[in-house]
Order: C-alpha cells, then sequence, then structure tokens
C-alpha cells in the first residue's frame, strides 16, 4: 500500500465522486427497472422490497455456489418473479398498481427477512471491480476509480435502454402501450403482455441492484441492508423524466449526495450530520417541487401512468 | 408492406354475423358485402351495432356466430394483426395514434413486420419515397400531440395505406373535422377507391357524407341490417325511416324574444392552453337572459379551456369574468348566489363520481344547503333520497332505484341526471358543453326541447358544441372559436352552416 | 336507449340497491382476509410447520386473557392515529405512506413543549403538548396536501420523503439541540415529570389513554366523512376531482384539510408514545407504526370504523409474534410474511366488486 | 428443582457479528447448563414491544430471570415491567442502576470494554504508518464516546503524535453509512480503523477491502479479515452469563451493579492477528498485564479535550471503574470529530 497523501478538503469532491459510483448502482438498477415499467404505464412501489428480496437471494445464491456472478443471476430471477406477480395482479380492473406495490414492498421485505435469517452470519463471495484509477499514485483517487463491473453494466444499460426506446420495435412497443392502451390494441399489440414483461424485466434489474448491495457494496446481507434505495429511485425516476440517461446522471448525484454526510464529518464538518444525511431525500423534493406543476401532467410522463393521471 | 397503388382492392363479406352480450343481441344475423374498390356507408342510430359489426370482422371481437369472407374466401381473423395480415385496416372515431411518437414512429410501429431493428435513415427513405406516391401527405417528425385534428386524420389514413390495407374501415372519420377537412380527406379516399386500391366502410351519421363520397349504403337498427342499396336509390327520409323505425320530425319549439340583460360577461380573459404553451384569448363574451349562445369550432381549439376558466378550474392570467353584473370568483358561494350552472361534456367523467348513488349525484349541488339556503354541517340523507325521487320522476331518468350507482346508467340517462341536477331549482346562467354528444334521437330531443325551455324562462345558456348542427338548431347567436380566439360571431339567423364552417377552419 | 330497466322502483328493489353495496364490502374483503390466511397456511405447511399450532398461538398470545389482550389493545393505540392518516387523505383520493413523519416529528414537539413547560400547570402544560404535537403533525402531511395542490407534486412521493426527513430532523434535535444532558446512552429530550404523563384507562388492562383516544378518533372521522356535508364533499372530490370542482367545491382547501387532519392525528400518535410510553422524546419514535398505519387503513378500506377491529387484529398478529420466535422456531419476520400475503389477496380482491352476480339487485328479482 | 426458565432479548439480529451476537453467544453458554431453559427473541425494538415481550416471556414461559439486552430497554420499559413483577429479576445490560431510584429486582451490569479498545489503540499505534486512525461510531453518547477515547489514548502510548478521525453514522445499524463513513477515513489517510456500531461486519470488510488494518469490537470478527485483523475488544458474556446463572441456582443473590473488565473475565481480547509485529505485541501483552490487575488509569491528567477544555487536572486521573466515565461527554484531544 502506497502512502496515502493527504488530500484535505480535496477528499469531500473525491469522496463524493467515489460514493457516486459506489453507492449509485442500486439506484441506477432500480430506477433504471422503474423507467422501463413506468414506460410501459405501469407503477411498482414494490421494488423496495424486490431489492430487499434480490440482496438476500444473490447473497444466499452467491454463497451456496460460491459464485457472486451466480447470485447476480438469482436476484435478478427471483426479482422477475416479482415483477411478473406485479405485471399478472395489476392487469384486473380495480387492482391498484401503487397500493399493490407497497403490499408486495411489504411481502418481499417479508420473505427477505424469513428466509435471510440463515444468511447473516456467513460471508458470500464479492463481486469483482475494475481498478479504473490506475494512472494515479493518489491511493484515494485510486480508491475512488475502483469501479464494480455492475456499475459499468448498469451504464452500458442506461444508454442501451435509451437506444431500444428510440430505434428497436421492442422499446417502440414499450411506448406505445405506455402512451395509449387503445392505440396499442389496435396496432395489435397485447398491453398486458407488454406491461407484465416489462414489470418483470424492471423487477429484474432492481433484484439485481439488490445484489450489488449484498454482494459487492456494502457486500453483506442483513436486515437494514437497504435504507430506502428501492423506493428513492422510484422518486429518481420521476426528475429524470422517464429518460434511462438521465436516470444515470441522477443515480450518480444521489450515490454522491449519500456520500456527502461522511466526507464532511471527515474534514471536520461534524455539526448536524443528521441533516447532511437527509440531503438526498431534501434534494429530490425540491427537484420534485420545482419540476412539477399543478395544471398539467409532468413533461415526457407515459400518459397511461396511475400517478401522472 | 405492399403498395396501396399496384396492388388491388379487397372485398370483404360478413355472412350471418350474430353478436351476444349477455342477454342483449347487439347483432343479429348481419349480412353485409363490402364489394371491391367500392365506398360503403354504414347507417345507424347510437347503439345500433355499428361499431360491433365492424370490430366482429377487424377480429376485436369474436362473433357469437357468422362468418367472414375476404375476397371471396372464408377467412378467421382472431386478432387485428391477423385482419392486417389479409389487407383490412380501420381508422378509429377515437384516434389510436400514440400521442407521444412522431409520425414515423407510428407508421413504423403499427407495421406487423417491422424490424427488430429499425434502421432510421433507411426507414425515413422509404416513406418519403412512399408519401411521395400518395395523394395527400401528413407531416411525419413532428410528435403526433402537436398534429391538429386534420393532419392526425390523413396520418390515420396515411397510416393504414402504408400497413398495406386494401380494405378499410373508417368509424365517422370526420366527427373531429371540420367540413372543409372532411371533405378534402374523403376525396382522397375515395379517388383510392375509383382507382380500384381500396375498398372502403364508413360508418357515419352524416347523409351529406353518404350522398357526396359513397356509392352503396346499408343501414342498421337495433343489430339487424335494416336495409342496404346503391346511394341515390333511397331518399333522406327513406333512410332515416330504416335508421330509427318510425318518421321523425324535431318540434319546432317556440321562442321568446331573447333578453337585453346580460348575465355572464367575459372580459380581456387570457389564460394558458391545456399545453401550456399557447394562450386562449377572449375579447368579449356575452350572453343575456333568456338567449342562447352557441360556441363552435372544432374540438381542440380551445373550448375546453374556456369551460375550465367559466367553471374556475382554470385561473386567468388576466381579464374577468361577470355574472348579472357582478364580478365571480367561482367558488362555492359564488356560484350559488350567482345561480351560475354547468354541464360539461362527457358527464359522466367530468360530472359525476360514479360509483355514488343517482340520489347523491342529484344532490351534488345544494347537499350542503338548508332549504331556505343557509349552509349546513350535518348531512341528510333522507332529504337526498327524497329530492333525488323526485328528481327522477321529474326527468324521467331510468334508473333501478335511487341508490342505484349512477355509472350503471346509461350515457342518456346519466345525461339527464347532470341536466336534472343543474336544471332544479332558480337558474340565471346555464353553461353547456356537448350535451347531446354520443345519445340517441330521442335522448337528444328531450335534452335539446330542456335547454330550449330553459331560454325561454329567461335563462341565459351558454352552448358549447362541436355538432355544428346542434349550435345552428339551438342557439340564438353563435361564436366560433379557433387557435384560442373568436374567431367570428353572429346571429344564427343571419349566417349559413358553410359559412360557419370555413371560421371553424380558420378560414 | 338500451337500457331495458323501469323507472318504477319496486320498494324491495330499493332496499336491494341499497344494502347489496354495504354486504358486499363486508364479505368481499372478510373473505380475502380468510383466504390469506389460508395461503399463509400453505406457506406454513410447505416449511414443514402446523399452521394450526400458528393461529393458535396467535389466539393465545393476542387474544386468549387478559394479558393477551393487554400485549395486544397496548399496541393499537398508534397504530389507529397512523391509519387515520391515510385513510383521510384516502377519501380525496390520496395516497399517503408518510405517516411515519408526522408521528416521529409529533412526539418530538410533544417532548419538546413537555420539558419546556415542566412547572407550568399540568393541565395547560398537557394541553399545549397535543396542540404542538398536532400542529406540527399537520404542517407536516398538511404540507404535502399544499404541494400537491399548489405545485401537482405527487403526494405519496412526497410524502415519503417528507417522512425520511422528519426522521432525520428527529434524529438531530433529540441528539442536537433537545438533548437532555442527563440523558446518557440514550439521546433523549428531557425526562417528563410524572403530571405529564398520561396514564391507563380504568377498564381493568393496563391500556393506555391513547387506546380511547385512538377509538374516539376512528368514530369522529367516521361521523365526519359519513355524516357531514364536509365529508360528502370530500367523497365526491375523491371519486371525481373534475365533478368537485365543476361544483365549486373547495378541493384545494379540502385536500389540504384532510392531509393536514390526517397529520395532525398521526401525530397524535407521536404525542401518545411521549406522554404515556417513553416520557420523552428519542429515536425508539421510529418504530414503523406509520407504514403499519398504511396496511390497516387499506385493509379497513379506508372506513375509519372498519380502522377500529383491522387494528386490533394487526396488533395481535404482532403480539404473538414473540411467542412464534420461541415456541415455533420460527424467524420474526414470520408476521411480516402473513401481513404482506394477507395485503397482497386483499388488494387483489378489490378486482371482485360489482363482479358477483350475487351482489347484483338483477340477481334477486324473480 | 424445576428448571430455571431465562429469557434473553436482543435488539436486533442475534447473529450480527456484533452487539447481538456477543449476547446470543453468551445465551448459548447458559443454554449448555443443566436445569437451565433458555428463551430468545430477537428484534424487538425500545418500544412498548419490549414491554409486552418480557411479559410475555414471564406468562407463557413462566421465565423469571430475564436478560432484556440492548441499552434503550432500560428507561422507561424495564422500570415500567420490573415492579409489576417484584419476583422476577430483570438483569439489565449496560443502565446505571441505583438504589435509591430503581427497583430492587432490576440489576444492570456492564464490563469496562473501553480498555479493550485501550488495548485495540496499542495494537492500532504500532501498525498505523500514517498515525492517522478511524473510528466508525454510531452515536455521541458516553460508551461510545469512552470507545472512542481508549482507543486514540492507547494508541498514543505508543505515538504522542498519533490523531483519530472518527464519523458517526447516527444509526446503531445503518449498513450503507458505515461503509460509506469506512471509506471516507480511508480517503482521510486513517489506515487503522475500528468502530462501535451493532453489527461490525460492514465496517471489517470494507476497511480491510480498502487495505487499512481493523481492530474488531463486540465479537471475534477475524474471519473477516484475516490478514488485517490486529485484535478486537470482545465481550466474554459466556463467562458472566454462566456465572449469574450459577448463583442465582445455587440460591444465591446476583448484585444489582455489576461491573467487570478484563481480569474479572467480562471482556477478552481477540487473539493477535499476523500482522502484529513483535514489538507490538510486547508493548500490548505488558498493556494487558497493567490491565489484568485492576484499577487500570485510563485518564490521567494533564488532559484536555479536543476543545481545549481540561478535564482531567495534573494528577487527576479516572480509572476503569470510576463511574464518572459512564457518563463521559468528550473527545479528548488529539480525536478529530465532535460530539455534537
Ligand atoms: N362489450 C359489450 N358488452 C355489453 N354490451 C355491449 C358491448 N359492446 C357493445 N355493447 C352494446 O351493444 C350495442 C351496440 O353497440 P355499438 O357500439 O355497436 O353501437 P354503435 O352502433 O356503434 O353506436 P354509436 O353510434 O353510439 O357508436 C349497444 O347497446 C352497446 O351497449
Ligand atoms: N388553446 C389553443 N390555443 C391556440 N391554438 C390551439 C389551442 N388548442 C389547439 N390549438 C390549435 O388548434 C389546432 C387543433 O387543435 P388540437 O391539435 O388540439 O386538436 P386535437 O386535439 O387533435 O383534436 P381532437 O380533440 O378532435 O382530437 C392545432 O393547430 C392546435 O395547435
Ligand atoms: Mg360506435
Ligand atoms: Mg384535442
Amino acid at each position: 500500500m502506497s502512502d496515502p497523501a493527504d488530500i484535505g478538503l480535496w477528499g469531500v469532491p473525491l469522496a463524493m465522486l467515489g460514493g457516486a459510483i459506489r453507492v449509485s448502482t442500486p439506484f441506477l438498477f432500480v430506477s433504471l427497472g422503474e423507467c422501463l415499467t413506468e414506460r410501459s404505464g405501469r407503477m411498482n412501489l414494490g421494488l423496495e422490497g424486490t431489492l430487499i428480496f434480490g440482496a438476500m437471494a444473490g447473497y444466499a445464491a452467491a454463497y451456496h455456489s460460491g459464485s457472486a456472478w451466480f447470485g447476480v443471476l438469482a436476484a435478478g430471477f427471483a426479482g422477475m418473479w416479482f415483477g411478473l406477480f406485479h405485471g399478472w395482479v395489476c392487469r384486473f380492473k380495480g387492482v391498484n398498481d401503487i397500493a399493490m406495490g407497497i403490499a408486495l414492498m411489504l411481502l418481499g421485505m417479508g420473505l427477505a427477512f424469513f428466509f435471510g435469517k440463515p444468511y447473516i452470519q456467513p460471508v458470500a463471495p464479492d463481486l469483482p471491480a475494475i481498478s479504473l484509477g490506475w494512472w494515479s499514485d493518489i491511493p484515494q483517487v485510486e480508491a475512488a476509480l475502483r469501479v464494480n463491473v455492475l456499475f459499468i453494466i448498469g451504464a452500458v444499460l442506461a444508454l442501451a435502454m435509451a437506444w431500444m426506446f428510440r430505434a428497436t420495435r421492442i422499446g417502440l412497443k414499450v411506448r406505445v402501450v405506455g402512451d395509449s392502451t387503445a392505440a396499442a390494441r389496435a396496432i395489435g399489440f397485447n398491453p398486458d403482455l407488454v406491461r407484465l414483461w416489462s414489470t418483470a424485466a424492471g423487477g429484474a434489474l432492481a433484484g439485481v441492484g439488490g445484489a450489488y448491495l449484498s454482494l459487492y457494496y456494502p457486500g453483506s446481507w442483513n436486515e437494514g441492508i437497504s435504507s430506502g434505495q428501492g423506493l428513492m429511485a422510484i422518486a429518481l425516476v420521476i426528475f429524470a423524466r422517464w429518460n434511462p440517461i438521465n436516470c444515470f446522471w441522477a443515480a450518480l448525484l444521489f450515490g454522491g449526495a449519500g456520500a456527502l454526510g461522511p466526507a464532511l464529518q471527515s474534514v471536520g464538518v461534524s455539526s448536524g450530520y443528521y441533516l447532511f444525511f437527509a440531503a438526498p431525500y431534501i434534494l429530490t423534493l425540491i427537484l420534485l417541487i420545482a419540476t412539477s406543476s399543478p395544471d398539467r401532467a409532468l413533461k415526457g410522463a407515459p400518459s397511461e401512468l396511475s400517478i401522472t393521471k | 408492406m405492399s403498395d396501396a397503388r399496384t396492388a388491388s382492392a379487397v372485398e370483404v363479406e360478413a355472412v350471418a354475423m350474430s353478436m351476444q352480450f349477455g342477454d342483449f343481441k347487439a347483432l343479429d344475423n348481419v349480412t353485409l358485402r363490402v364489394k371491391a374498390g367500392s365506398f360503403h356507408a354504414l347507417l345507424g342510430e347510437n347503439g345500433a351495432g355499428k361499431s360491433t359489426l365492424v370490430k366482429c370482422i377487424m377480429g376485436f371481437q369474436a362473433p357469437t356466430q357468422g362468418g367472414l369472407l375476404v375476397g371471396r374466401r372464408e377467412a378467421r381473423i382472431k386478432d387485428p394483426v391477423d385482419a392486417q395480415k389479409l389487407g383490412l385496416g380501420m381508422v378509429y372515431q377515437h384516434f389510436t395514434l400514440v400521442p407521444s411518437l412522431t409520425g414515423k414512429e407510428n407508421l413504423v410501429i403499427a407495421r406487423a413486420d417491422a424490424p427488430h431493428v429499425i434502421d432510421w435513415r433507411a426507414e425515413t427513405a422509404r416513406l418519403e419515397e412512399f408519401l411521395a406516391r400518395m395523394p395527400f401527405q401528413a407531416p411525419l417528425d413532428r410528435p403526433v400531440t402537436d398534429l391538429s385534428a386534420g393532419e392526425k386524420q390523413r396520418l390515420e389514413i396515411l397510416k393504414q395505406l402504408y400497413l398495406g390495407s386494401r380494405f378499410l374501415i373508417l368509424d365517422e372519420p370526420t366527427s373531429v373535422l371540420t367540413p372543409n377537412e372532411a371533405d378534402e380527406v374523403l376525396t382522397h379516399v375515395r379517388a383510392l377507391c375509383q382507382e380500384g386500391g381500396l375498398s372502403v366502410l364508413m360508418i357515419t351519421h352524416k347523409f351529406r357524407e353518404v350522398d357526396q363520397f359513397a356509392d352503396h349504403v346499408s343501414v342498421l337498427r337495433r343489430g339487424k341490417l335494416a336495409g342496404s342499396a346503391r346511394v341515390g336509390e333511397l331518399s333522406n327520409a327513406e333512410l332515416t325511416r330504416m335508421m330509427i323505425g318510425e318518421e321523425f320530425t324535431p318540434q319546432e319549439t317556440q321562442r321568446t324574444k331573447t333578453g337585453t340583460h346580460v348575465m355572464l360577461n367575459l372580459r380581456a380573459a387570457s389564460a394558458p392552453d391545456q399545453s401550456g404553451l399557447k394562450t386562449i384569448k377572449i375579447e368579449d363574451l356575452k350572453v343575456h337572459a333568456g338567449e342562447i349562445l352557441g360556441i363552435a369550432g372544432v374540438s381542440g381549439n380551445g373550448q375546453k379551456d374556456l369551460m375550465e376558466i367559466l367553471t374556475g378550474q382554470k385561473k386567468l392570467s388576466t381579464g374577468a369574468i361577470e355574472v348579472d353584473g357582478k364580478p365571480y370568483c367561482a367558488n362555492r358561494e359564488e356560484s350559488q348566489a350567482a345561480q351560475i350552472r354547468f354541464v360539461p361534456e362527457e358527464p359522466l367523467q367530468n360530472a359525476c363520481a360514479a360509483r355514488m348513488s343517482v340520489a347523491e349525484n342529484l344532490g351534488f349541488r345544494n347537499f350542503d344547503r338548508t332549504r331556505n339556503g343557509g349552509w349546513k354541517l350535518l348531512a341528510n340523507k333522507a332529504d337526498l333520497q327524497a329530492q333525488g325521487m323526485r328528481l327522477i320522476e321529474e326527468f324521467n331518468i331510468k334508473t333501478t332505484s335511487a341508490h342505484s350507482p349512477v355509472g350503471v346508467l346509461s350515457g342518456g340517462n346519466v345525461q339527464r341526471t347532470v341536466l336534472a341536477r343543474e336544471l332544479s331549482g332558480d337558474v340565471k346562467v346555464l353553461v353547456v358543453a356537448n350535451p347531446c354528444f354520443g345519445l340517441d334521437v330521442a335522448s337528444v330531443t328531450a335534452i335539446r326541447s330542456r335547454l330550449i325551455a330553459a331560454r325561454n324562462r329567461g335563462v341565459a345558456v351558454l352552448l358549447i358544441s362541436e355538432d355544428l348542427d346542434e349550435i345552428l338548431e339551438l342557439s340564438d347567436r353563435l361564436m366560433v372559436m379557433y387557435e384560442g380566439k373568436v374567431a367570428f360571431e353572429a346571429q344564427t339567423r343571419q349566417t349559413t352552416s358553410s359559412e360557419v364552417g370555413t371560421y371553424m377552419a380558420g378560414g | 336507449m338500451t337500457d331495458t330497466t323501469t323507472a318504477s322502483f319496486a320498494p324491495r328493489h330499493a332496499y336491494l340497491a341499497l344494502w347489496l353495496p354495504r354486504i358486499e364490502a363486508v364479505v368481499i374483503p372478510l373473505a380475502a382476509l380468510i383466504s390469506g390466511l389460508l395461503v399463509f397456511s400453505l406457506f406454513l405447511l410447505a416449511l414443514g410447520k402446523s399452521p394450526v399450532e400458528f393461529y393458535s398461538l396467535i389466539y393465545k398470545a393476542g387474544f386468549s386473557s387478559g394479558f393477551s389482550w393487554k400485549n395486544t389493545l397496548s399496541r393499537v393505540a398508534p397504530l389507529l392515529f397512523a391509519a387515520l392518516c391515510v385513510a383521510l387523505p384516502a377519501r380525496l383520493g390520496l395516497v399517503v405512506i408518510g405517516g411515519e413523519g408526522a408521528i416521529v416529528l409529533g412526539g418530538l414537539a410533544a417532548g419538546i413543549t413537555g420539558a419546556m413547560l415542566i412547572g407550568a400547570p399540568a393541565g395547560i402544560a398537557m394541553l399545549m403538548m397535543v396542540l404542538m404535537s398536532a400542529l406540527v403533525g399537520a404542517l407536516w402531511i398538511g404540507g404535502v396536501g399544499w404541494m400537491r395542490v399548489k405545485r401537482g407534486v405527487n403526494e405519496t412521493i412526497a410524502s415519503l420523503l417528507m417522512a425520511y426527513i422528519g426522521i432525520a430532523l428527529l434524529n438531530h434535535f433529540v441528539e442536537g439541540p433537545f438533548r437532555d444532558p442527563a440523558s446518557l446512552n440514550k439521546p433523549s429530550t428531557a425526562q417528563l415529570p410524572d403530571a405529564l404523563r398520561v396514564g391507563d384507562m380504568p377498564i381493568g388492562i393496563e391500556v393506555h389513554w391513547g387506546f380511547g383516544a385512538g377509538v374516539v378518533a376512528c368514530i369522529l372521522c367516521w361521523f365526519i366523512l359519513d355524516k357531514t356535508t364536509i365529508g360528502f364533499a370530500a367523497r365526491i372530490t375523491g371519486q371525481n376531482i373534475r365533478a368537485a370542482q365543476v361544483q365549486a367545491l373547495p378541493v384545494g382547501r379540502l385536500i389540504i384539510g384532510f392531509t393536514a387532519a390526517g397529520g395532525a392525528l398521526a401525530a397524535l400518535a407521536g404525542f401518545f408514545e411521549v406522554s404515556a410510553i417513553h416520557g420523552a422524546a428519542n429515536g425508539s419514535l421510529i418504530a414503523g407504526y406509520g407504514y403499519t398505519g398504511i396496511l390497516i387503513s387499506f385493509l379497513a378500506r379506508h372506513n375509519p370504523l372498519a380502522i377500529i377491529p383491522v387494528a386490533i387484529l394487526l396488533a395481535g398478529f404482532e403480539a404473538s409474534s414473540g411467542l412464534i420466535q420461541r415456541r415455533m422456531d420460527l424467524p420474526d419476520a414470520t408476521i411480516l410474511v402473513l401481513q404482506g400475503i394477507v395485503f397482497v389477496i386483499l388488494l387483489l380482491s378489490e378486482t371482485l366488486y360489482g363482479r358477483l352476480a350475487i351482489f347484483r339487485p338483477s340477481y334477486w328479482r324473480v | 428443582m424445576s428448571d430455571l426458565t431465562v429469557g434473553f432479548i436482543y435488539v436486533g439480529a442475534k447473529d450480527d457479528f456484533g452487539y447481538n451476537q456477543a449476547h446470543a453467544e453468551g445465551a448459548a453458554a447458559v443454554k449448555a447448563l443443566s436445569g437451565v431453559k433458555v428463551i430468545e427473541e430477537e428484534n424487538v425494538p425500545e418500544t412498548v414491544d419490549v414491554q409486552n415481550t418480557m411479559e410475555s416471556m414471564i406468562n407463557f414461559d413462566g421465565a423469571t430471570l430475564l436478560f432484556p439486552t440492548s441499552f434503550g430497554y432500560f428507561n422507561p420499559h424495564i422500570l415500567e415491567i420490573a415492579p409489576k413483577h417484584e419476583d422476577i429479576r430483570f438483569q439489565h445490560c449496560g443502565g446505571l442502576w441505583s438504589a435509591d431510584q430503581h427497583p430492587g429486582n432490576v440489576g444492570s451490569y456492564f464490563g469496562y470494554i473501553g480498555m479493550g479498545q485501550y488495548l485495540n489503540g496499542v495494537a492500532a499505534g504500532h501498525a498505523s504508518k500514517s498515525k492517522k486512525i478511524g473510528f466508525v461510531a454510531a452515536k455521541p453518547i458516553p460508551q461510545v464516546l469512552l470507545n472512542i477515547n481508549a482507543f486514540l489514548l492507547g494508541a498514543r502510548s505508543v505515538d504522542p503524535t498519533i490523531t483519530c478521525q472518527v464519523i458517526f453514522t447516527g444509526e446503531w445499524s445503518l449498513a450503507v453509512k458505515e461503509a460509506e463513513a469506512t471509506n471516507a477515513l480511508a480517503d482521510q489517510g486513517c489506515d487503522v480503523i475500528t468502530c462501535h456500531v451493532d453489527g461490525p461486519k460492514v465496517v471489517m470488510e470494507t476497511a480491510a477491502g480498502r487495505d487499512a488494518f481493523v481492530c474488531g469490537y463486540h465479537a471475534n470478527q477475524s474471519p473477516l479479515a484475516p490478514e488485517k485483523y490486529l485484535t478486537g475488544a470482545e465481550w466474554n458474556w459466556a463467562e458472566v452469563y454462566t456465572s449469574m446463572i450459577k448463583t442465582v441456582q445455587s440460591g444465591g443473590a446476583v448484585d444489582n451493579f455489576v461491573r467487570g473488565g478484563l481480569q474479572d473475565g467480562f471482556i477478552k481480547m481477540s487473539p493477535l492477528g499476523p500482522a502484529v509485529s513483535d514489538t507490538a505485541r510486547n508493548q500490548f501483552e505488558a498493556t494487558k498485564a497493567e490491565i489484568m490487575k485492576g484499577g487500570f488509569k485510563v485518564i490521567s491528567g494533564p488532559m484536555k479535550d479536543n476543545k481545549g477544555n481540561m478535564i482531567a487536572s495534573a494528577g487527576e486521573s479516572f480509572a476503569e471503574d470510576d463511574i464518572a466515565l459512564e457518563s463521559m461527554d468528550y473527545l479528548v484531544e488529539g480525536v478529530l470529530g465532535s460530539t455534537s
């Protein structure tokens, strides 16, 4: 280990960059998942539960198989089942997708805690990280730029999803369904089916986000592993305006804001840390207030979405 | 995707088709043939089964009985995708273009063989080539929300041609167009028929369109085929009789002289429209006691915004509303004191609570007032119930009971419920929007005579309607709204439908 | 017009139209609850555990004896208030899920007010505690309503964010400016004297007055919603906001008023926690009551009267959690799974309303 | 003689590698005794829940001896329940029982784990190259402050220029925040890190991942970072609980106020890790021996807090068993951080 340089106040922006990269991945995956789901005109508030269940399932699978990647796969698979279930029940008339999301959040957490008991203690293999900071000889920079493969996959996924919505049949199909059920029917699409799979895919992504929590950062399974990232990611989709690329930037912003509190303490700004910890929430709220309008739906909102109707 | 101009039109025949909804027979043994290259009009009252018939043809619904011949061969169509494969296409009454997608995206995604990965450069080139061969155009690069109604309708038809439809069903295609736009679109469609590239089945309520564009006409009545003939063989009177069974003459109502007292006055008003990008501007709008002022215009030109301004749902950026000479702010106190009433369009969506009972819905206006006009805190269910029963009786609302949720009533009865609520008691000003939209002739007559009666009692009526005939029939004076402004104003008796139509189209 | 019904009212039909929906509203949720319990039994069977033992433990721990009733009822008070914070806005069609924020801040306000008024006449100090707590809660959730009305901010997300912020504020104040230096290892506001502590109700089992107050609040809310013109206006607004606007009902004021009332009630949960249980405001106020309240309100279909039995039932479930851990060797999350399953099935049952022929008047027509 | 039923109540998961696990390990040792029935409940919040849990254990399981182990259970919950069950013994961990304020059937016990952190500091002082060590703390409460101070003072006994950076996470258990705090410490150049949170697993793993040495807390975390683990301050509840149970079984009375340190077997140190040098080992063992004698003066004047206030004048000192340490509200000079 080379001697850490004394970087003083530079530590704050650096920590925020590092934090952004470390903490943003679950936000990124969940918000991409929710973005896809919402683009198809369905809301899934249950992704917090899916995230937690994914964290548990991923950890358990990685522990048993000895392979972290198998854990990621298992988490995605588990998440997909939650998504499928949500997608399936929400097609029934009279079933409120917001309420059902809350119910599934509860159920997901319950099942995760229930089956997760035996995995609090064991140590499962971690996901590998790639060092992008080799060019720097400042260890803090190196550490900040240790990037997990899932983060890179998430970034690529954001680009891919943006491209998908623009230039693929399946992407346009999702947009059509999210924008007008009637139009989708007229074209011959089955809106329920499209929503079902969009919700399933969204769930799978959220599950993978959970696996990142338990298998990389912070990298262990316990009942406090998620501090509401799944719920925050949903708020994040709204101010990312349902645009996957914006989801990426918003996730980074959140990660960075989350790192603000500890970083400030480490350079001596230590009073009121609870308020710094609340920074991401306050930030989201301010952005929501600033960008909403009482008279019209949010720009870019899929018009079949229940919260914008 | 095949080429509409080289491929030939398809003949389609529904054979002995029946459709049963529970106990109710929406289609009863209907056989209807649309010959290749013909322009076939389908007439019928509301609820006659027109939409059901075409939905069965397109595979949206499976008929309980009967079959379909396409090009004289038996065809089994399970869903619209099958229909598209056989060259059958449909343009719906309400647009089915996807609002947030551009024209281009709408066209390409509608194709059954849309590629999994879309090469936009190549697609654009092909689309341009296609458009170059079409008799009319539509913008392809703007999101559909930004298009006008006429542009949307043209795009819908282009989409069908682009998809290779050689048999086209048009469900009331002109209801959202100005007469001029309608003529233009239908002329193009007719030209395609005459070239032999397209057969058309058009659902319409307008005889003018039948006379001018169609070569065949069929009439549905209560699910049965009431008659079918070449255009010109039957007079309009005969067609009407086929549609409604007996001769129907709208009663010429007696009108009193209009008053001179200004009851509703909207001055120098401006407000942003729904999109927030444009503004509604109304310099001067006055309605006198005992007068019906009609607001004509193609939907989407700010009529909804006008209604929202008057109900207080939309705030004015400038200007003011006066009712009976006093400034009006649209809170409950003032609206009750001013005796101003609103009947918005689509009453179930805009003026009723579907799951609350008929009696409760009838009580929305006065549930919080005592008999002598004061405010009250405790709701009295017995009073509401009694009032409900009385109004149901008086306005002839057909319902199982006053406890039934209003959502289960038929459209006409919902409309009656709202009118009963808003016309009972003392009324000074009544603002109604599209009061007869989608209703059958009997309901229409009943409702229109109520409006005239109210007018004769001295109520100032502001009638916003997309149905120009309705405006011409009911109003004493009319205005045309275009692009959020009043484009034209006249005494009804001193103008003609074509003059009004021109202004509706922005001419 | 394809309406086949007649204009005449047979009185029988009027009764059917009146009563069938009410019966439906009881039968369907009950059936859903039972199905939920059955599905959970399958879950237990799959794990090789006995559902009979499970449910008899719930009965034993939650409802069988004086102590078990105490165990159950002593948990109910905050749940009632928290559920009302969901149910009142729900009448207006709003899904407010951030009652937790109002609970903790209400508790904080009560704690601080009490601490500052130590020495003042107890009655006045107590009244001030209630008022300050309700005021803070009203501002907090009313703020969510305000954002909705004035800025169109989605209330579900906003209330959730506000809950996180509220919790941060509680921690900040309890461990910072208002920390009682004597609260050593558990940072709290100053300990309230006995005079400012709410006691138990004289009903034979030790249950503090918060339970009674919660029941009264539920009845009061029911009365307002069901019997007053304000409640009627709220129902119209909740079912069709456009219809309410066209009737010039004060929609904005209703939304802000109902959210504020919900917030004030949730805050009372915090007040009772502080005054009856903890004796000071501290981190223990963050106990998740707000989230259980969501569940209860939905299970009760946002009917304030139904909230009372549902809250008691859920409190009974939670009361049995410990015994189930100890006797059946099941983890504490078991109850969470049970709640989740019941919640999901109940929401799913919403699709049955109006679908079952047996609840249609026409079914009973001969 | 019928079995003695003993109830253990934990605030978190009993296998959290930390506070609760330490107690659960104690409970496991009790289970091995004959004539004892152990019942346990985990994840019991510090609300009316714990009151009901205690009474439920008493009423349904016939428990006569309870160990509600979380600090927040004491006031008001145990104080509320205990007077109603005078024949039941409530043994609370961490509380400050006093005869004139609290019921006689309540007892409180705790260990001088600060001395363990002092020893952690000794090991850390030798291991640190940057002369900067880090502490991830939950909340600025006396028990935590004492640990932080002791950690630094231990390190300063090796090299008086060492400083200790502390970061508070604000919660007893919040994985992401703990990881971020650990990273922030590493970014500031801290190369030995310890913590006082309920479950140290995340801190240990993250710190080791950043190539920093770690000192454990609550339980033995060496399996989490075998190469980087220096030593750790562990509870030794198995010892404490078995002796208390034996006392009760033999009809004796447990003291209402029990405290103990290294020499009493209340706490123990994890075996030294492979990275500990011989010099370090020697000083570690020497200091440990010193502490084993009892009455170790952890704070001896003159000493200032990190705001410059005098906390112990020359000649004044506080021994490990000085009750004043249990209401500590300062960080000593050399600790970077603040108590509020
Ligand atoms: N899915 C359905 N279930 C039950 N009844 C239906 C259904 N679809 C249509 N009907 C009924 O069938 C009848 C025919 O409806 P249809 O929509 O075909 O009428 P239409 O001729 O298109 O009327 P309009 O001119 O109003 O469009 C109506 O009475 C309608 O209520
Ligand atoms: N409030 C307004 N102010 C100015 N221009 C308007 C306003 N509303 C609509 N227009 C213009 O009027 C034309 C038709 O309006 P719009 O595009 O809204 O019709 P539409 O909604 O498609 O019609 P429909 O409601 O029948 O489907 C367009 O050119 C549009 O820009
Ligand atoms: Mg139709
Ligand atoms: Mg429009």
